[in-house]
């Protein structure tokens, strides 16, 4: 069994449902021949033919509107936005009618598709290459949003993405596509698309994350745990529905929660969190205030400027010492 | 210089307003009599379905209501035209090709009730549901036709688009797809001269609609869309080709909203009640009567039966919606996903408990 | 001086605007002649011309793009979505351009433009006539989201909005365009765009809102007064950038907060008002769960069930009770 | 049936490729050596600076670039038919057109190197900055327009678009508002045969690109790419029309993109070879530079100097980007808004505190 980065795992999951089921198709720009700007379908096309995996004019409505109307009729569709900044011609066919059609046919029809799109800053990209707007879809009824950040978990929730039969956003942590690598054996097993993976054990305070900033949410763990201090780290993973029954068993046990997301602060989805933790079920275990750490509500600057934007390990560990500092 | 292409836009008129066939090659239809009483039977029954809903809206008993008055013959005659594994992707006025797909007058009431359970309805399950974002449904229709050229079906989509729409780019995108992929699609541009209040003039410097056809190398043509006959015909011929591999064709067909544009606006404030009098003339229910009654096919006595029976066949039709059961509150949850995810799963029990306390 | 409806209060800021500036231009669907679908824009071709108040193809995009494009080359344009479930093609323009101009060009470039849109539902109209999403726009850097709640509210924002040199979404509480009708005198006042207004003061509980569930969170008001508790009532009004001191100063005095907003509850704004509640400014105040009295996480009925969908006056009473039982 | 529309596209060339004056009627430029000159100078200078900032890439000082090899004529030929009060909307490879209108190339590399500043440039205050998302310059180009024609000036907007962008609903959407409102504008669709690895083929069925012109109703051309007289005769003509109230016109210049899509992009991947030895072979430059020599306007000599003074210009441009100061983190914050929100005053303070305690 080879180890595979988080984009081979990608490409690997995508080989697996092409390979097993027949209304699997992949769509976008770039993605046939040339293998995706970030080869995440490289081979694909040359394996399983330009009908299965097929070069779209350069169109991003037509994709996205396309792609439901083939998931109305019983594809599988998994469609690539080439970068989460160019999903936004998509958005009206995502909010509109992607995840409406089931409702609003009363279950007559459905859509069983996919929009990929790698996400987020870091890889010292032009403008419109680095957005983390997560949270725009996270808001929108009857749509999944799935981030995964390692290897496995990307192989397995893409899998359990395309097999679901409602629409899903799979957005890819495109600063640590090629950042580990991890055993992965292509087994078709999915994993689920409503719980929360906890990536650390820990006591003294709550970590969340999910995407590429699992990276630096680690490291600052590595460094707090050299303070003797023990985080417990979990990985969102799914987005929404969110799963926050193990986040409130987490903070149950902790008492302080520090939410870590790139995206801008002003209501990204860390606010959810937030805010499900300031309610009835959160409340009582906060031993001290909820800290977000987050992108500015700035834009995201060209490259010479992205990493000051972006929540570092430094910033993490100052907003945990504040949660501790209240006793 | 050298011109290196050359396009033209044709148009197509087989019955003249007077009701007199015209130019020299009438199609198959034009002489199939019982095809055509049983096409303008469903004109009329789309009519008085029409008025009745108007009526319904008057007073209380339905929400905002899109009229199709003046659009019978390119509705019906696109239905007539398509087969039932075809698929329709409409806008949300084209009551005549659903009807013809089996869609029951109820459904349609219960939608413009305010009830999803309408767009459940007995047409075909792989029809599309009404659309109101306008021109998405261009895309959707483009997606299904690539779904039956990848399975190598011999299968069409058709969808609609009125002349407002088609300046909006999920149109213009669907038409380059079309193109781009081949796909078997016709697009339907129903030009009733009116976007709401925005004239025809205002949406497109072109002299014609159809010629946005042009742009994605696709045969493109126009058609009296108040000619059944022609309708027919124009779609006969595209949905064939499409069909058989040929590809996509657009269709600009040319009638008149008679109508306000939805039961919830006022014509009046933006056009002349002269303009609307003057359409009346080209109107196509009474042009294909004049056809049937000139060549013996239909009498007095016939359409006296006919609109009797259709004022029947709508009163049991609004009978059927008004005594409808009312809908859940839990419905609003249940069709949301194919399973109910936790946090949904709490809200619809807080709903259920705010429902019976309430 | 006149009674006005808050659609009419619109109608007077707009023409108020294109009598004092040339620059302003109204461009939308119907905008002309019609005078809208709502009449927000009633007279005001007849009165400045055709070449003022300028009807468009059929094409929200299009509006959006051009009036990026207007109003980087000097004009103020007022564009109109003309329900907010239409805005969605917009989405692209304002997030990647309206946004960024000034910043992307280092203030060589910006973006004077408005774009109202009538939002929400409770108006019995058909599917896509019910949006709230404004939560997507206030996690738009470089872009300002306001929303009025009374004509004199509307009159002033609506100016200030248009006046202000950066983009504004501007979201109109079409259920209330014509509840109320108050004097407003056509002055040119402008109301500031960063401040919570404070509708009723009181001491046991704070209750935050905005658009047309003012109305449901006035009336629960009176009803809560009935019982003897006395709430404040803030209506938000400028959503992004939010004034969250007035609301950290109410909260501070009352112990208690319940948001009330009709949008879907999952990553709305009101998570982030109760984020930051859970935050170190916040939290030392809670005496009790910050609850959140939303739509559903589903998508917004037709209207046979929209009453069921949206936030009523008993939700609101029973998430106050729900606060108070808390000593 | 009547054919009620038609429609052609001419193509226009100039210079043939062996840098011989074609056909009969050529345009004032072609004869007017100095500009001539200036432009082929011009054009070199271009091409130069592309090779450098490539290198610059190579060697880790510059970001992710888009080359302009193989465009030059069209590019420079678009500059030079503009007048400053144009308006320019650009996609983000026509440095040529930039470098005509002011754009210094330590700007241009600055934007590539992760700097806003080289947005804030030397050229017209009014054109707009590079532009990522496909297409949307087009509807801001639109929206230039519509301004002159608001203030009654004698203005035209320029804007680029690819072929494959030629595929999106804003390039659509743009067209079809050029000629609704009659629009100084003038559409040019750069058309270099890829989009990153798409070919030309599989973005549209039409035998043309230009004929998306003819869906709006504007006055479509063909031209040469290549040739800088064509082009430059073609914009011309448009541009004039558009500043006298004549409206918009589509122009497809046909060309090739010569390097890879960015220095990101391999584009062996995807095209062979052969192609792009047989596409060099129509390249710009050197048809020009044959058409002077062959008059007697250029020598040997004359593009030796050249050449080392266009090494010397960008080795200083390159020593302006490598020596422009830092910018400062509070950058991100000062230029969000006209006035600094007080939250965002904040988030300023704080990246403060963790840039000097950092
Ligand atoms: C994207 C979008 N924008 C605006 C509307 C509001 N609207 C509904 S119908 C309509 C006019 C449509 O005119 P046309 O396309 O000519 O079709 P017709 O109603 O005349 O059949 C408008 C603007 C909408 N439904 N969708
Ligand atoms: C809306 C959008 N989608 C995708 C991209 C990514 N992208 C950048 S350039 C490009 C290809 C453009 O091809 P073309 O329009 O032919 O222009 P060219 O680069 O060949 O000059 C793509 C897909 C983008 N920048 N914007
Ligand atoms: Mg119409
Ligand atoms: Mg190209």
């Amino acid at each position: 069994m080879a180890k595979i980065t988080l984009v081979e795992a990608v490409t690997m999951a995508l080989a697996h449902e092409l390979e097993h089921d027949p209304d699997v198709v992949i769509l976008g720009e770039d993605v046939g021949i040339n293998g995706g700007v970030f080869r995440a379908t490289a081979g694909l096309a040359q394996r399983f033919g330009e009908d299965r995996v097929i070069d779209t004019p350069l169109a991003e409505t037509m994709i996205a509107g396309m792609t439901v109307g083939m998931a109305t009729q019983g594809m599988k569709p998994v469609a690539e936005a080439q970068f989460m900044g160019f999903i936004y011609p998509m958005v009206d066919h995502v909010i509109s009618h992607a995840g409406r059609f089931r409702n609003r046919t009363r279950g007559r029809m459905h859509c069983p598709l996919v929009i990929r799109a790698p996400y987020g800053g870091g890889i010292h990209a032009p403008e419109h290459h680095s957005e983390s707007t997560e949270a725009m879809f996270a808001h929108m009824p009857g749509v999944r949003v799935v981030i995964p950040s390692s290897p496995s978990r990307a192989y397995g929730l893409l899998l359990a993405a395309i097999r679901n039969p409602d629409p899903v956003i799979f957005l890819e942590p495109k600063r640590i596509y090629r950042l580990h690598k991890e055993e992965v054996e292509d087994d078709g097993e999915e994993l689920p698309l409503d719980m929360c993976f906890v990536l650390r054990e820990g006591k003294d305070v709550t970590l969340v994350t999910w995407g590429a900033m699992t990276k630096e949410t680690l490291e600052a763990t590595d460094k707090l745990a050299e303070q003797g201090i023990s985080a417990e780290v979990i990985d969102v993973a799914t987005i929404s529905p969110l799963d926050m029954d193990t986040i409130y068993e987490s903070v149950a046990k902790t008492g302080r929660c520090v939410i870590v997301q790139e995206a801008p602060k002003n209501c990204g989805v860390g606010a959810e969190i937030a805010a499900n933790l300031a309610d009835s079920q959160g409340l009582y275990s906060l031993q001290a205030p909820v800290k977000r750490v987050a992108g500015y509500d700035t834009v995201m600057p060209l490259f010479r400027l992205e990493k000051k934007y972006m929540p570092s390990v430094d910033r993490i560990i100052k907003a945990v010492n504040e949660t501790l500092e209240v006793s | 210089m050298t011109t290196v292409a050359s396009f033209s836009i044709d148009y197509v008129q087989h019955l003249s307003p007077e009701g007199q066939l015209v130019g020299d090659k009438a199609p198959p239809i034009a002489t199939d009599f019982e095809q055509l009483k049983k096409l303008y039977e469903l004109m009329v029954l789309t009519r008085v379905f029409d008025a009745k809903a108007i009526a319904l809206q008057r007073t209380g008993k339905l929400g905002t209501y899109a009229s199709s008055l003046g659009h019978e013959a390119v509705h019906v005659g696109m239905g007539a035209a398509m087969k039932y594994e075809d698929v329709f992707a409409p806008m949300y006025r084209e009551y005549g090709t659903q009807f013809y797909r089996g869609v029951k007058m109820s459904e349609v009431l219960l939608y413009w009730g305010g009830d999803e359970r309408g767009s459940n309805f007995s047409g075909p399950k792989h029809d599309f549901p009404w659309c109101v974002p306008i021109a998405t449904q261009n895309l959707h229709a483009a997606g299904a036709a690539m779904t039956f050229k990848l399975r190598g079906q011999e299968r069409a989509a058709v969808t609609v688009i009125g002349d407002g729409g088609s300046s909006k780019g999920d149109f213009l995108e669907a038409i380059n797809a079309a193109g781009a992929f081949k796909l078997p699609l016709v697009l339907v541009i129903v030009n009733n001269q009116w976007a709401i209040s925005v004239p025809r003039k205002k949406q497109s410097g072109g002299q014609t609609l159809a010629q946005k056809g042009i742009a994605a190398g696709l045969p493109s043509i126009q058609v009296d869309g108040n000619d059944l006959i022609a309708v027919h015909a124009v779609m006969d011929e595209a949905l064939k080709r499409a069909r058989s591999g040929g590809g996509a064709t657009v269709v600009e067909a040319i009638t008149y909203r008679l109508s306000d544009h939805t039961t919830a606006d006022d014509a009046s404030r933006y056009r002349p009640q002269e303009e609307v009098e003057n359409a009346r003339r080209f109107e196509p229910i009474s042009r294909l009567r004049k056809y049937l009654m000139s060549n013996n096919q239909w009498s007095a006595q016939q359409e006296n039966q006919l609109l009797k029976d259709c004022a029947a066949k709508v009163d049991a039709a609004v009978e059927e919606y008004l005594s409808t059961p009312k809908p859940a509150v839990t419905d609003m949850f249940d069709y949301m996903f194919a399973e109910l995810p936790h946090d949904l799963a709490e809200q619809r029990q807080y709903a259920l408990e705010m429902e019976n306390n309430g």
